[in-house]
């Protein structure tokens, strides 16, 4: 191009794929899907230039609402679509979409793994509590003694923490959500796209259906001041509606304090989320009502290079070193001979 | 340095085995002597056989490694089904390998070996060499490892290096007894150990001294000569199948102008084809070693969804695990290319040995009606060309495609005429570009391809995915008709393949009493199986597959001019079922599930006993 | 309260599809009439329709979900190939039902749902009930909704709460229409809201109210009574297949005494069987919510090994990702049992439409040759025995056995004859216990059966694995000869398995012109079609595949007796193929992969196409 | 048994195994192996309640060699084997032996989801980080920039740390030691043993043929004593050849300290393995050569009820509370009919 035409300017709407959605109504889903569309123009991306990658639940049809290129892939393996993709294209900007089961039971492992190679992907994680495709059975992050069909008598399992898990797997980036703070949302998304490796934004969704009110009980607005936590990269951690309250550190261990009485915002933890160690964003990560406010923000945002760039360069550096490869001297690598 | 030239017997073939424990060299020493013959002319085709996935202790039954070459003055397909000389390093190769050899066949045992502690180990009660167990064999005993130190006791090496020296020794050896040169060696001892100039003066000096000991010492009576063979003019050189494989899949990415992705997780005999490509990175070529085989054809299908030339290989119990995403991709219609090097199975099996078994598999391991493409090739050097023209199909086509290899090629290696890429077959990619009327699930009148459109191109934003789709605008759909049409389009689709590939050709008259019909590694000893009977006077015919699905249009017509069809395959009766169920053909089976390559001399037994009619010379 | 007994027609078989949006209830509703028949003493059918896997909005096409019963007073095979009437809750539901409905249907449509909204999300330009677009049907508007808020304005029940009982209301209507007690209906309100009295007696009200306005308003000039069946005496239940197949696997543990382990990873439509069996903790049963599919397997095979019954259960994509474990399994010879609830593919396909496809994935879906036993019921309460017979088969053999049900049994109900226990096949399981020249892979002489010796038990510490293991000993092995045996052992166990399964039974001649064969769901429509074709004088006989592998004995000499085999299958001809590899006989197939079950119409017809002899009246 | 017969009493030799050995000249899964006999005579069960599962790995071998119940499955199952058998069987000793490619790489879904669920098995990681048995490709646990064969210009992957990743997944029992200090490795599975709950043990090992000394710097005899840090309960954190060094935390941030100079025993971290909250065990997990000494040890065992007995609990409380199953009742659930 040799005209600096400007780039024709992209709407929400542009972001709106001609599917019908097909969620049930009042579904914490909506709300992600719209904050997505949302921030779509914002990232100041051609729309051909990303890709929606998802897994199998109800979370994972969310690709086919977005006007982008995507790929409902089949249970748990989005991760690895989206692996191959961004390392053959690191010029596209790719999105994974999966659930609490299509990320953290069955795709576990390829999560874990995507997370540590660092591939520089966006990866949601819809978590409901609940197998909601399915017809709501207990999932990775139900709570022990979930009554469902398939746990009549209450589910034995232990739950998984995701983000806990997501550090353990050494993610660069992790950070939490919830679909009905739309700002806090699109925020995170934003900065998880910013964000140059694996990004993971774990987002607590409503299942209406199947696991209603799973996160009220720290995620409604009028509880939310005093029971959730909103973390920032270098900003004291205070919560509480009239931001009275403050997370300190006794040692190893987390302490809701009230300000005032001698305590000050100087005593309180400051959070750095670009940390190397881990340690922090894991205990953070770890907190849970109603013992703790439940931390939202980006606990983690560490920077070091990517699988896909590295994989890019090393294919330069070989060139540069080795010379482009010259396939019919390939061929005719060691001994060779000639009959005549 | 040539051989004395008195006292030579020419001779049209042989085979040689070497064999020792893993860390005699018994591979190396066999690799040498291939490429020695290769380089002098004659025609070659070789078989290692490891024993095992893991290393046995010292002198064990189950630590013996042994490498096959078969070198001759006329074309040979099999490395030979047995060999004329078995050089066995210790008494346990010599255990291992006895059953294979015919009588009068020769045997070098490196005599020093013969201890009383390696004979324990390999289970014998008396030495072998002395308690005339052997009479039949003519049995040459040569104290291997004693002449190798002597050779080297300058060398300033270490006794454990000079140990290992001591296959050279032999090899030089066997390159007197049949009148080799040393030269190819000798110059890749240079090359190889460049750095250590010590560790090649050793080896070469004790090659040399392995020669001069066949010269001097009056073991043998006569040598042997093995004439050039009259091979096509060209340039050649050795391959493996899987290095052939590897370099098949770069070819095709120059070919077709899109870049190669290779994403595997290692699995014996496959992972050498991710060693290989890893080395390609100056061609652009990436290589991903994934977590496990679900994730690796997961990204090898991210990347075809990109452009890329998505390719993924492993063995059986690995394409079991990938079956859920070949079905994703046959249902997205994505390009992706698979290898299987089949090794024998079930489960985990003998993941060593060889095996044909993974052709149902391949057809049939998915849910619903799932349709792909299978090639495969027939010939080492044949992997060259099978996986060019996987990729051909998968885009020509757009549909997932299956190489089926085995480890008997992969591991086997065979002169191959280096090609001039511009010999090769180009084949365009087209890629959707126009956003009029785009539809993800248009159809290519011909093909029924659906068209690539990849992410990046404007105007062509669209979603696939594993439900099931409607025809032409790709959304998701449930109706019952679209579903039909859908199933239908798909298996048609492969269907219609069979436009696009070369017609089965029959090796001997078109017609007569029996036809040898085969697929895979079994090429070679087919090939000569019905050779010899034709020699014999018996009238049958051979044609060998490479396409497996869809298979060749004439097929049918060729086996309805044979009376009766036989089937030679390393598994029960898979291809058999197939054409079974499809022509309804009585064809039988000669089948055998042993782990090791059909012989030769078995396929003519079972020709002999089903064809009475001489063969008519057309 | 039973109808007024003036103006009623007799009739032998009805069927009524009750459709609405998903939250209308439609499948409680079609459940309580089918009951409400069941119990009356009719032999009933029902096929329930979930169009997608996901809600979608309320009053659009896809959230159209619907409960289809066929009802009658002599046996009946299948849920009717078309309704005698339709329950149209809303102009979605008519839209989506309307091609199923033959001419002269009744349609009894909710019209105060007809409005210029939902006519839109429904794709209507105009309004069908009155652009005499439906000429041709007998349409009834009843304003449904509205009377139901009327009959329920003092309920003290919010809106909301009211709407949700419309279902009720058009339940009642049918209850007169077609003379059926409300008894049973209003029993079961009474124990669902024993907690809530007010929605149960809201329930009662309005399906009363609809049952009164059947009887008072002139709509229907007639109403219908369908007599009792002559069903074999006995106690019977309403069953669908995945609760008779929970219950099969439950009597397998009563009758061999061993404790059943389920473990399995949610899948439609296989989830239900979880469910079912999750509830049955107080009979020792244990179930295991795995992490996915891979998993279940692995802890079935881990329960088999420690002396359970081991069980997993799926649908097509999960089977595919318990291949290789599978294969674990056949190596290991546990007596693992695998239920596929199978439904449309290839991929995520279409997950609650069905199709027969998984059975060339369930012989064939693994590396090796790897041979499993399969078991197929034709009915949902032949889900019961065949869960048993998979067990029996597992147990005596040693071998892992796939159980290969569909989406249309296992969600499809009929009657079942509660059987005793004593009546049921007791087997024996025999653990090994002697150490006396105890060896793991020793052969049972008639079944070659290896012993199943548990850990717990002194004396047979052993090792099993994926690896090739040596006859006998069961150490591992890499020979051929010992792979060669151990292959064709693992082959013959399967093979004998056909010495102790049941002959195939003919329905009709024995001999004639044509024999449908069939397996699994299809069994209702191919009887009645047959049953129909032989009325009208046809040369036709049935016979039904209960074991795909090994097949009946007598399965050659079956097909031997007839000039053609007409194999219906929804797929692309599975069985088809292996019948014409095993017998070379030339069957045809009628193919249908549209996600519904087969018609008894289009079966017909094709008998009619292929039948020229009229019947010999045996 | 009416009289009290004592156990007969079982040496080492019973538990080998008439197999063949077949592992490399030098392996050090040798010496994990003898280990391993030789603790099961002390463990004072029968043993043909025993059980060994493995995947597949030069390490999953070792059920061969083992005079017990033995399966040797599938890459990366074993897990799941062993989930299936203990909780249909909790009358056996499980024990899963796996390597860093079966348990990390293929089969890491499967380590995560029994960790957490906490099965009461002993896992037994080897972890040579390498891919033995394939002949040499490098593994999850390799370093990045590993040149092997199928890396012949370096891995690009992040190393996982087996035991972060354990405690990511909130496993109860944590614990490392290395093949080469038989007597910390028989004590440590043994500790493993007694805790009833997923025992998860690291161990590094030592590949001569594709990995030779991947632990020689630090666990080499000459230096070990300085370069690893023996984690014990209850004891302050000391090492080095003159127990002159310790550990001490500022903050979440482990910090080498020398003893002397007014820093005294009292100033360093006292291990306590029985903390609920695994973030102290985390920040010991992650501690690397050269930075830190390497922890061996139990690095966190803390006790909650198990998968397998939670389960058998549910059984006999459903028919303590429902009474047992009667199956003709159960046939014969809901509406019913008689024809006659
Ligand atoms: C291989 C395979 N196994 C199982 C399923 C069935 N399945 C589909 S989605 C799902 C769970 C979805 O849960 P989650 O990821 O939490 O998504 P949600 O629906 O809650 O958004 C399951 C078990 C499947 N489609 N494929
Ligand atoms: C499904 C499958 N994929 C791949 C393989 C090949 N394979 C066997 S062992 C192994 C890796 C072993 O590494 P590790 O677990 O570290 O064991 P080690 O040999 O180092 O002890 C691989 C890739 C296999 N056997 N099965
Ligand atoms: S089932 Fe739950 S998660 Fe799924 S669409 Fe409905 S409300 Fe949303
Ligand atoms: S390859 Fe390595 S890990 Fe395997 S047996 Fe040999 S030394 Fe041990
Ligand atoms: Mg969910
Ligand atoms: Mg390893």
């Amino acid at each position: 191009m040799t005209t600096a035409e400007p780039l024709p300017v992209l709407t929400r709407k542009d972001f709106v794929s001609d599917q019908e959605v097909r969620w049930c109504p009042g579904c914490g889903d909506y709300a992600i899907l719209a904050q997505t569309q949302k921030l779509m123009p914002e990232l100041n991306i051609p729309r051909e230039k990303i890709v929606f990658i998802s897994g199998i639940g109800c979370s994972s049809r969310l690709p086919y609402y977005m006007n982008t290129y995507g790929f409902h892939s089949i249970h748990g393996r989005a991760p690895t679509i989206a692996t191959g993709l961004k390392s053959s294209r690191p010029d596209l900007s790719v999105w994974v979409i999966t659930g609490d089961g299509d990320g953290l039971s069955i795709g576990g492992n390829h999560l874990i793994h995507v997370l540590r190679r660092n591939v520089d992907l966006v990866i949601v994680l819809f978590n409901n509590r609940i197998y909601g495709l399915t017809k709501g059975q207990y999932s990775p992050t139900s709570e022990q003694g979930k009554i469902t069909k398939t746990s009549p008598l209450g589910s034995l399992d232990y739950p998984v923490n995701a983000c806990s898990l997501a550090l353990g797997a050494n993610a660069t980036f992790v950070a939490r959500s919830i679909a009905t703070d739309t700002q806090h949302l699109v925020s995170t998304l934003e900065r998880a796209h910013q964000h140059k490796g694996a990004s993971f934004v774990e987002v607590f969704q409503n299942c209406n259906v199947y696991n209603d009110g799973a996160f009220d009980e720290f995620t409604d607005k009028a509880v939310r001041p005093d029971r959730t936590i909103a973390v920032e990269h270098g900003q004291p951690l205070i919560f509480g509606k009239e931001r009275n309250r403050g997370l300190r550190l006794n040692g190893v261990t987390p302490e809701v304090v009230d300000l005032g009485n001698g305590i000050t915002e100087s005593d309180l933890l400051v959070h750095d989320e670009t940390l190397e160690d881990p340690t922090i964003a894991s205990i953070l990560a770890r907190m849970e009502y109603p013992e703790f406010p439940v931390p939202l923000g980006v606990l983690r945002a560490f920077q070091k290079p990517t699988y896909d760039e590295l994989m890019e360069d090393q294919v330069q550096e070989a060139i540069a070193k080795q010379g482009e490869g010259d396939l019919e001297a390939l061929f005719a690598e060691g001994d060779t001979w000639v009959v005549d | 340095m040539t051989a004395r030239s008195d006292d030579v017997r020419e001779l049209e073939r042989v085979t040689i085995r070497f064999a020792g424990d893993s860390g005699d060299g018994s591979q190396l020493a066999g690799q040498q002597f291939t490429n020695t013959a290769a380089i002098f002319g004659n025609d070659v085709s070789t078989m290692p056989d490891y024993p095992a996935e893991i290393r046995a202790p010292a002198g064990s039954l189950p630590g013996v490694s042994s490498f096959q070459v078969s070198f001759s003055s006329h074309e040979i397909y099999t490395p030979g089904d047995s060999p004329d000389t078995l050089v066995a390093m210790n008494p346990a190769a010599l255990k291992t390998n006895l059953p294979d050899l015919p009588k009068g066949a020769t045997i070098v045992a490196n005599s020093d070996e013969f201890t009383e502690a390696n004979l324990h180990k390999a289970d014998y009660e008396s030495n072998p060499l002395e308690d005339n167990s052997l009479a039949g064999y003519r049995v040459i005993p040569v104290p291997i490892t004693s002449m190798n130190a002597r050779a080297l006791k300058n060398s300033g090496l270490s006794n454990t290096q000079i140990d290992r020296s001591k296959n050279m020794f032999a090899l030089g050896l066997m390159f007197w007894l049949y009148e080799r040169s040393l030269e190819p060696t000798l110059r890749w001892i240079e090359t190889k150990f460049t750095k250590n100039p010590t560790v090649a003066e050793a080896n070469a000096t004790t090659l040399k001294a392995g020669f001069y000991f066949g010269e001097t010492a009056e073991l043998f009576p006569v040598h042997y000569r093995v004439p050039k063979a009259n091979l096509a003019p060209g340039h050649y050189r050795n391959i493996t199948g899987n290095e052939a494989t590897a370099l098949g899949f770069l070819a095709a990415s120059k070919l077709s102008g899109r870049p190669l992705f290779y994403a595997s997780y290692p699995i014996t005999p496959a992972t050498d084809i991710l060693s290989e490509l890893a080395r390609f990175k100056r061609f652009g070529v990436k290589t991903l070693q994934a977590e496990d085989e679900l994730a690796a054809i997961g990204a090898a299908i991210g990347a075809a969804f990109g452009g890329s030339l998505g390719l993924t290989g492993t063995s059986g119990p690995g394409l079991a695990l990938k079956s859920e995403a070949i079905g994703l991709a046959v249902m997205t219609e994505l390009p992706v290319v698979i290898i299987s090097v089949q090794r024998s199975g079930p489960s985990t099996g003998m993941p060593t040995k060889n095996e044909q078994a993974d052709l149902l598999q391949a057809m049939f391991g998915r849910n619903g009606e799932s349709p792909v493409a299978i090639v495969a090739p027939a010939t080492p050097s044949e992997c060259f060309d099978m996986a060019i023209e996987a990729f051909r199909i998968a885009l020509r086509h757009m549909v997932p495609t299956i190489l089926l290899s085995d480890g008997y090629l992969g591991a086997g290696s065979e002169p191959w005429r280096i090609p001039s890429f511009d010999d090769l077959p180009k084949f365009e990619v087209k890629f959707a570009t126009d956003p009029e009327s785009f539809q993800p699930y248009a159809r290519d009148e011909e093909t029924l391809a659906r068209p690539w459109a990849i992410p990046g191109t404007p105007g062509l934003e669209h979603r696939i995915g594993g439900l099931e789709k409607s025809d032409g605008a790709g959304t998701v759909s449930y109706t019952a008709e679209n579903h039909e049409i859908m199933v239908h389009h798909r298996a048609e689709k492969v269907a219609r393949i069979a436009n696009d590939i070369p017609d089965l050709e029959v090796v001997g008259n078109p017609e007569g009493e029996l036809l040898v019909l085969g697929w895979g590694s079994t090429y070679g000893a087919i090939t000569s199986a019905v050779q010899r009977a034709r020699a014999d006077g018996l009238s049958v015919s051979a044609a060998h597959l490479r396409h497996m699905n869809p298979f060749p249009k004439n097929l049918g017509d060729v086996l309805s001019r044979f009376e009766r069809v036989l089937i030679p395959e390393m598994n029960l009766g898979q291809l058999r079922m197939l054409i079974r169920a499809r022509y309804l053909v009585d064809a039988v089976g000669l089948n055998r599930v042993t782990g090791r390559p059909l012989k030769i001399a078995e396929i003519v037994e079972k020709i002999s006993g089903l064809v009475r009619r001489k063969v008519s010379v057309a």
